[in-house]
């Protein structure tokens, strides 16, 4: 069959960034995936309650402290983040790099409160499946953390390498902050489960 | 071949011995699931024929227009609506029906006579409570119920997931580990109706039969009271000496005869097993032969379960298959 | 960074012969194992795939084979229970996990960036790696069934039968963990193919515009993306109780055994739909072509996909009739198993109408169609029956169901994947298949098929339930079973036909031009097989159908570099251009991720350590995969 | 750039659907090879093979001996078969053995999990405890067990006490919970050393 140019794509940037980057489309359909497994998480949570003749299952409520410094800590690392987004959609390597920097701390410090969640249950896995279930969700959100927390380490060394100065990589730098907004909105519902609900 | 799926099945219903099939009911709820059953296969069967035809004519027509116009584009359109349409009422009216025989097949009332089944690998333990002044009793793999009368079975499970299936009389309800489900069981003619384990539980999910009969109020009532008492001592010599033999062999810590030091838990409860039709859970009827190739290896005959392959001398295993016949 | 590039790295400035040249020396995959072990083309991952699936298809049927000899005969002796119930467990987990959902999705991976006009799928490293782990959990399931460890719980692992307590050793273990490894793949798979459909199409190719086939295989993934995490959230969760004491599903400690069902459920009936959406986007697209017109009512059959997809999450609970659950929850239940039959209908007749409308051509592609046609709707009205919990109650868990979802799954997602293959392999190997084997193959699967499962619905209303190994003497089932093995034997003689036809076509079948068939949509555009770049040149789409007007040049669009791997980015919407954008070089680092998480994976079923020391591994093969290269692709 | 240099490297074949056919049957005849070379899980034993599970030797003092050959020959199933061992599981149970030793940390019977087995971990003394019993309290099972229940419930009892934890050995059970599993080697997270300390010549060390 013959051809006919009708269409010149000369002029297009060589790279795409946000809803233009397939990149991000890619991140919020992993998104998509993971907050269908989180709210099932909590699903069989309540649902694990609805079975139980009293709640918590042998065991004191959690204890607030930890678990709602964590909160705290996480919707405050919001701000930088959304600025680091706003430096990287602006290509500025000093601050993109700076703010990676930031950042990667603010994902190390809540790795360290989790520590504390753990013991805050009250209750271990193996007792009873209310234990079990808080158990899972609280290692399902911290492998969320963790993995976001190699990405954002990773992305940080790669600012400082020669590869780093590229729109490409402002867009890795974007989506992750995009996926860390999810791992932060997806703990909300779950602090509320996990730490307020058997108060209720 | 499959133009009349409804006639072949009512054809194939008739022919069949009927101990064990949905399409041969004898209790209220499997005949109101009969009637649902034949009503909904054969208005599918219509629609079936109907889109066979649609589809040949469709394929096989004559001489086509050469081009298609908006005309018989619009008259497809309004075809296409019309059929969904259909759908939509054929769909509502088969849920409408499917609701009132549910609603048909009704629960047990709470003064029925109930009968506790509990499932077990790969047996049914069966519990008839006692009353005042008459003792419960226990027994396995058959259960015997008046006719006439509505049965209110609970249904609990000893370790995995089985399910309780007597066609002939109703649809089928779960055991579930943890929960304690109910269903109404209801016979309207003297009978035996078999079933069977219909959720996969393990090994011998393929051998765990169990037997309904149905019988006069008048002869379930003499089996009832045969069944509270405890077994008698045989006056066969054979079978008094396999008496002895079962009770100093491992047969005694796993089964119970009432009236005798045996009082293991975890096999069936052997005080009548003489006076049930079969033995293993539906695998063979009760005689003194089946019995005896049971006990002699009954890894062989049901792979897997638990009864393990006791040695036993030639005269020990006919003398306590011998006893075991005698406990009517 | 636009404009900085010399114009003589723009496909503009060549002829069409130096164009050819000059984009396969950027996309061909390297000749050799090393090649073939980091190629990222999704032709020839597409057909890796596909050939992964069609060998656990026949090994499946295989196993088929070995069951029916069993139940030949009452108390037959030919297979024990224990080695049955891994039978029959692994057909059912080999036939949906590793050859219904993965040969749709293989499918998807080689037709979808062609008939949507890009050169790659999005994410092709991704796609090499989803192989890769698809790969390795078949082998797992398998090595570990010759073994004599297969799985022996049932493809739906109700605890507590694989439960702690009463499935011994690792058998349930293979299980969830091979669940595991084709999830993965699953979900990899569909949100390449959602990004490939939303953001590479070629311009002007508008939502209204994408062929079915790439619709349904556009909802597909949406349900891919939200089912599977639900067995994902049960399988680990099995695992979690098996290996380290939970208890979410030990009823004595708070747990509840019904909460798998919902869990499993949740997943497996939008699973069923995983599994036809797909059949139905290939049924229309074989019908389109095979009636010289356009299928009747396309708005109506996209709106039914979606429909069906979001249906699908609603009728569960129909598995779970017989629990225990409560009447007025289980009627809710059968009004919405009910009205799938709404959507479904509505698609059957769209395609009668348009058959009607049409001049149809009697091709085996299209003679697989009408077996499809016939035997769907049988299964599509028992399963209208089973939605009745009355109805449901008598036949669940027996043969009743054996024959209605082999209907719904051969009859209605075999049968047209059969006539997919045989419409598309000029497409995917540059030959044609026989026309004359084509015909008996037919015949004989279609002839086969029915005379072995209509029977069964006969079988389970006579009271016979599935998953049993023999059955007694006395009952009155010995004779139609003797029939349905008799007639597998059919069925087998039409697959083996089959593939022998498929095997030699392969290698000798007669050379296809781009277009045999006189199709319409675009992958018919380019050479059979399609080069690596699929299309010299991207295609712009004016209409729906890209191909109809065959007198007319093919409008295209130029301007992408030739000195990297570029495709183009569009809107959602419109297909606007959006940006070149580069894909993905070959690599081997997929590979390795691949096997460091299949260590990971199956360690854990014997220690909750793997997951540590066995994250270490994956994050270097993840970091050597991301970590840009200096080549052309890895710089904007 | 490199334009040129890709050119020379690269053609259109393409030796894939060969090689993955290649290595999938490589693998799977690897597979069915030790798939003859392994053992299926075995529901019946002949029951010579049965009768001679009886025929072992013990030392005098009662502790410790040397099981049948044929044991050795079957590939010792009771101390390494998980099926074997989920069904010794349930004979404690269901032969309540529970009643004197408790969930395994003994009562009116010795512990299993205290690092302090009086007749030592071996197998031929465990089911010569069981078969025959032994002073104090432990009756004879010889009447109401069949020889191979007895391994089985002797192989189940060594996992009890078991500091490493086995892969073969069960795992939690459907009811309450009283102690980690047995395939986590409770006897290593429960270790309670006694007054005498702990015996290496006759338990498990810790």
């Amino acid at each position: 069959m013959k051809d006919s140019a009708t269409l010149d794509l000369t002029d297009l940037p060589s790279h795409g960034l946000g809803t233009a980057s397939v990149s991000w489309w890619g991140t919020l359909a992993f998104m998509l995936i993971e907050g269908t497994g989180f709210a099932l998480s909590i699903v069989v949570y309540l649902y694990l309650m609805s079975l139980a003749p009293h709640w918590p299952l042998d065991a004191a409520p959690p204890d607030l402290l930890a678990g709602t410094i964590l909160t705290a800590l996480l919707i405050a690392s919001l701000v930088p983040n959304i600025f680091l987004a706003r430096w990287a959609r602006s290509q500025d390597l000093l601050k993109v790099r700076i703010g990676l920097i930031v950042m990667s701390l603010l994902g190390m410090a809540p790795l360290i409160l989790r520590v504390f969640e753990f013991p805050a249950m009250h209750i271990k896995w193996d007792q009873n499946a209310y234990g079990s279930i808080v158990w899972v969700m609280l290692g399902l959100h911290t492998t969320h953390i963790l993995t976001d927390l190699v990405e954002t380490l990773v992305l940080t060394c790669l600012m400082f390498s020669r590869h780093g100065d590229n729109a490409r990589r402002y867009g890795d730098v974007s989506d992750n902050t995009m996926y860390w907004n999810f791992v932060v909105a997806t703990w909300l519902p779950m602090y509320a489960c996990l730490y307020w609900v058997p108060r209720l | 071949m499959r133009v009349a799926s409804a006639l072949l099945i009512s054809a194939v219903a008739s022919g069949c011995s009927g101990n064990q099939s949905a399409l041969d009911p004898h209790g209220a709820p499997a005949i109101h699931m009969e009637h649902l059953i034949i009503g909904i296969v054969a208005i599918c069967t219509v629609i079936w024929v109907v889109v066979m035809v649609m589809l040949g004519v469709a394929l096989l027509r004559g001489p086509r227009a050469a081009a298609d116009t908006a005309k018989s584009e619009a008259w497809l359109a309004m075809t296409v609506v019309a059929a969904v349409a259909a759908t939509v009422i054929i769909i509502a009216g088969l849920t409408i029906a499917s609701f009132y025989t549910t609603r048909d097949i009704g629960v047990p009332k709470s003064d029925a006579l109930t009968i506790t089944v509990r499932g077990q690998q790969w047996w049914w333990q069966v519990f008839y409570a006692g009353a005042d002044a008459t003792p419960g009793f226990q027994t396995a793999n058959e259960i015997h119920i008046p006719i006439g009368t509505d049965v209110h079975l609970r249904l609990e499970s000893a370790d995995v997931i089985h399910s309780f299936w007597v066609p002939s009389l109703a649809g089928k309800q779960d055991l579930v580990p943890g929960r304690s489900n109910s269903m109404l069981l209801r016979a309207e003619k003297p009978g035996v109706y078999r079933g069977q384990c219909a959720e996969f539980c393990g090994l011998q999910h393929s051998h765990m039969a169990i037997m309904v009969v149905a019988e006069a109020p008048a002869d379930y009532d003499r089996w009832a009271a045969s069944q509270r008492g405890d077994a008698t001592m045989p006056a066969d010599p054979d079978a008094a000496a396999g008496r002895g033999a079962f009770l100093a062999k491992p047969c005694a810590a796993c089964h119970t005869i009432r009236g005798t030091a045996a009082n293991g838990t975890t096999g069936p409860d052997l005080t009548h097993i003489g006076s049930r039709l079969t033995i293993a859970a539906g695998l063979a009827e009760t005689t003194r032969g089946s019995l005896a190739a049971w006990i002699a290896d009954p890894q062989t005959l049901k792979p897997g379960n638990n009864m393990p392959m006791v040695p036993l001398t030639s005269a020990e295993l006919q003398n306590i298959s011998a006893y075991m016949e005698s406990l009517k | 960074m636009t404009g900085r590039d010399s114009t003589d790295s723009r496909d503009t400035g060549f002829n069409d012969g130096e164009l050819d040249h000059r984009l396969a020396s950027v996309w061909s995959t390297p000749p050799g194992l090393w090649g073939a072990l980091s190629s990222v083309d999704h032709k020839i991952i597409g057909r890796r795939y596909i050939s992964t699936a069609f060998v656990f298809l026949a090994l499946g049927g295989l196993l088929a084979l070995l069951m029916r000899l069993q139940l030949a005969q009452p108390e037959a002796r030919f297979i024990g229970p224990d080695r049955y119930n891994q039978i029959f467990t692994v057909h059912g987990t080999n036939m949906m996990f590793l050859f219904a959902v993965p040969v749709m999705q293989a499918m998807a991976v080689y037709l979808v960036p062609l008939m949507v006009g890009t050169r790659n799928i999005a994410f092709p490293r991704l796609n090499a790696f989803s192989y890769w782990m698809y790969l390795a959990g078949g082998l797992l399931l398998w090595i570990a069934f010759v073994l004599d460890t297969g799985p022996d719980i049932g493809w739906f692992a109700y605890v507590p039968l694989s439960g702690p307590q009463y499935a011994a050793g690792k058998r349930a273990d293979i299980w969830a963990q091979m669940i595991t490894f084709t999830e993965v793949s699953a979900l990899a798979v569909a949100v390449e193919i959602v990004v490939t459909v939303f953001k590479q199409r070629a311009p002007g190719m508008s939502l209204d515009r994408i062929p079915l086939f790439v619709w349904s295989m556009l909802v597909t993934s949406f349900l891919v993306i939200l089912a599977m995490p639900a067995i994902m959230i049960a399988s680990t969760s099995l695992i979690l109780d098996r290996l380290v004491e939970t208890h979410l599903f030990n009823p004595a400690e708070g747990g509840d055994v019904l909460l798998w069902q919902h869990l499993f459920w949740f997943f497996g009936h939008p699973e069923v739909y995983i599994i036809f959406l797909p059949a139905v986007g290939m049924v229309s697209t074989i019908v389109a072509t095979f009636t010289r017109r356009p299928v009747f009512g396309y708005l109506a059959m996209v709106m039914a996909l979606i429909a069906t997809g979001v249906l699908a999450f609603g009728l569960w609970v129909h598995h779970m009739f017989v629990a225990g659950l409560p009447r007025l929850g289980e009627s809710f239940f059968t009004a919405s198993s009910m009205a799938i039959a709404v959507p479904a209908g509505l698609q059957i007749f769209c395609w009668l109408a348009t058959m009607w409308a049409g001049k149809p051509i009697f091709k085996t592609p299209f003679l697989f169609v009408i077996g499809f046609m016939v035997t769907f709707v049988v299964g599509g009205l028992t399963g209208v029956m089973v939605a009745s919990v009355p109805f449901d109650t008598q036949v669940h868990d027996t043969y009743f169901v054996v024959a209605h979802f082999h209907y719904v799954l051969v009859g209605g997602a075999v049968f047209p994947l059969l006539g997919a293959i045989y419409y598309w392999f000029p497409k995917l190997t540059g030959r044609m298949m026989s026309e004359t084997v084509g015909r008996w193959v037919f015949g004989l699967i279609f002839a086969g098929f029915n005379l072995t499962f209509f029977p069964m619905h006969i079988l389970g209303l006579r009271g016979m339930p599935r998953r049993v190994y023999t059955y007694q003497p006395e009952m009155p089932w010995s004779a139609l079973n003797l029939f349905i093995s008799l007639s597998a034997s059919i069925l087998a003689l039409g697959f083996l036909l089959f593939f022998i036809d498929v095997i030699r076509s392969a290698r000798s079948g007669a050379a296809a031009s781009s277009n045999p068939w006189g199709a319409s949509t675009l992958e018919w555009a380019t050479s059979s097989p399609p080069p690596p770049y699929n299309f010299a040149r991207l295609p712009v789409i004016g209409s729906l159908e890209a191909l109809s007007d065959q007198s007319t040049a093919l409008p295209v669009a130029t301007g992408l570099r030739v000195d990297r791997r570029e495709l183009l980015v569009s809107s959602v919407v419109e297909a606007i251009p959006e940006a070149r954008e580069s894909s993905a070089g070959d690599s081997i680092w997929p590979l390795w991720a691949a096997l460091a998480t299949t260590a990971t994976l199956i360690w854990s079923i014997f220690t909750p350590w793997a997951v540590v020391w066995g994250s270490i591994p994956v994050a270097i093969a993840l970091i050597g995969w991301f970590w840009p290269k200096g080549v052309p692709e890895d710089e904007s | 750039m490199g334009a040129q240099n890709r050119l020379t490297e690269r053609t259109i074949a393409n030796p894939a659907p060969a090689f993955v056919a290649g290595a999938l049957l490589l693998l799977i005849g690897v597979g069915a090879l030790l798939g003859w070379l392994r053992q299926p899980r075995e529901l019946r034993l002949d029951p010579p093979a049965v009768a001679d599970l009886d025929q072992f030797r013990r030392m005098p003092n009662g502790i410790s001996g040397t099981p049948p050959e044929s044991y050795f020959a079957l590939g010792k199933p009771y101390e390494t078969d998980a099926y074997n061992l989920s069904q010794g599981k349930r004979l404690y149970t269901w032969f309540d053995c529970a009643t004197c030793h408790g969930d395994g940390r003994g009562g009116a019977g010795p512990s299993f999990l205290d690092g302090w087995w009086l007749y030592g971990p071996e197998m031929v003394s465990i089911v010569a405890s069981i078969r025959d019993g032994r002073p104090h309290g432990m009756p004879a099972f010889r009447s109401r067990m069949t020889i191979e229940q007895i391994w089985q419930l002797a192989g189940y009892v060594q996992t009890i006490g078991s500091y490493t934890p086995k892969i073969a050995a069960p795992s939690r059970n459907d009811n309450e919970h009283t102690r980690p599993a047995e395939n986590r080697g409770p006897a290593i997270i429960l270790f309670d050393e006694g007054p005498l300390g702990a015996h290496p010549d006759q338990g498990p060390s810790p």
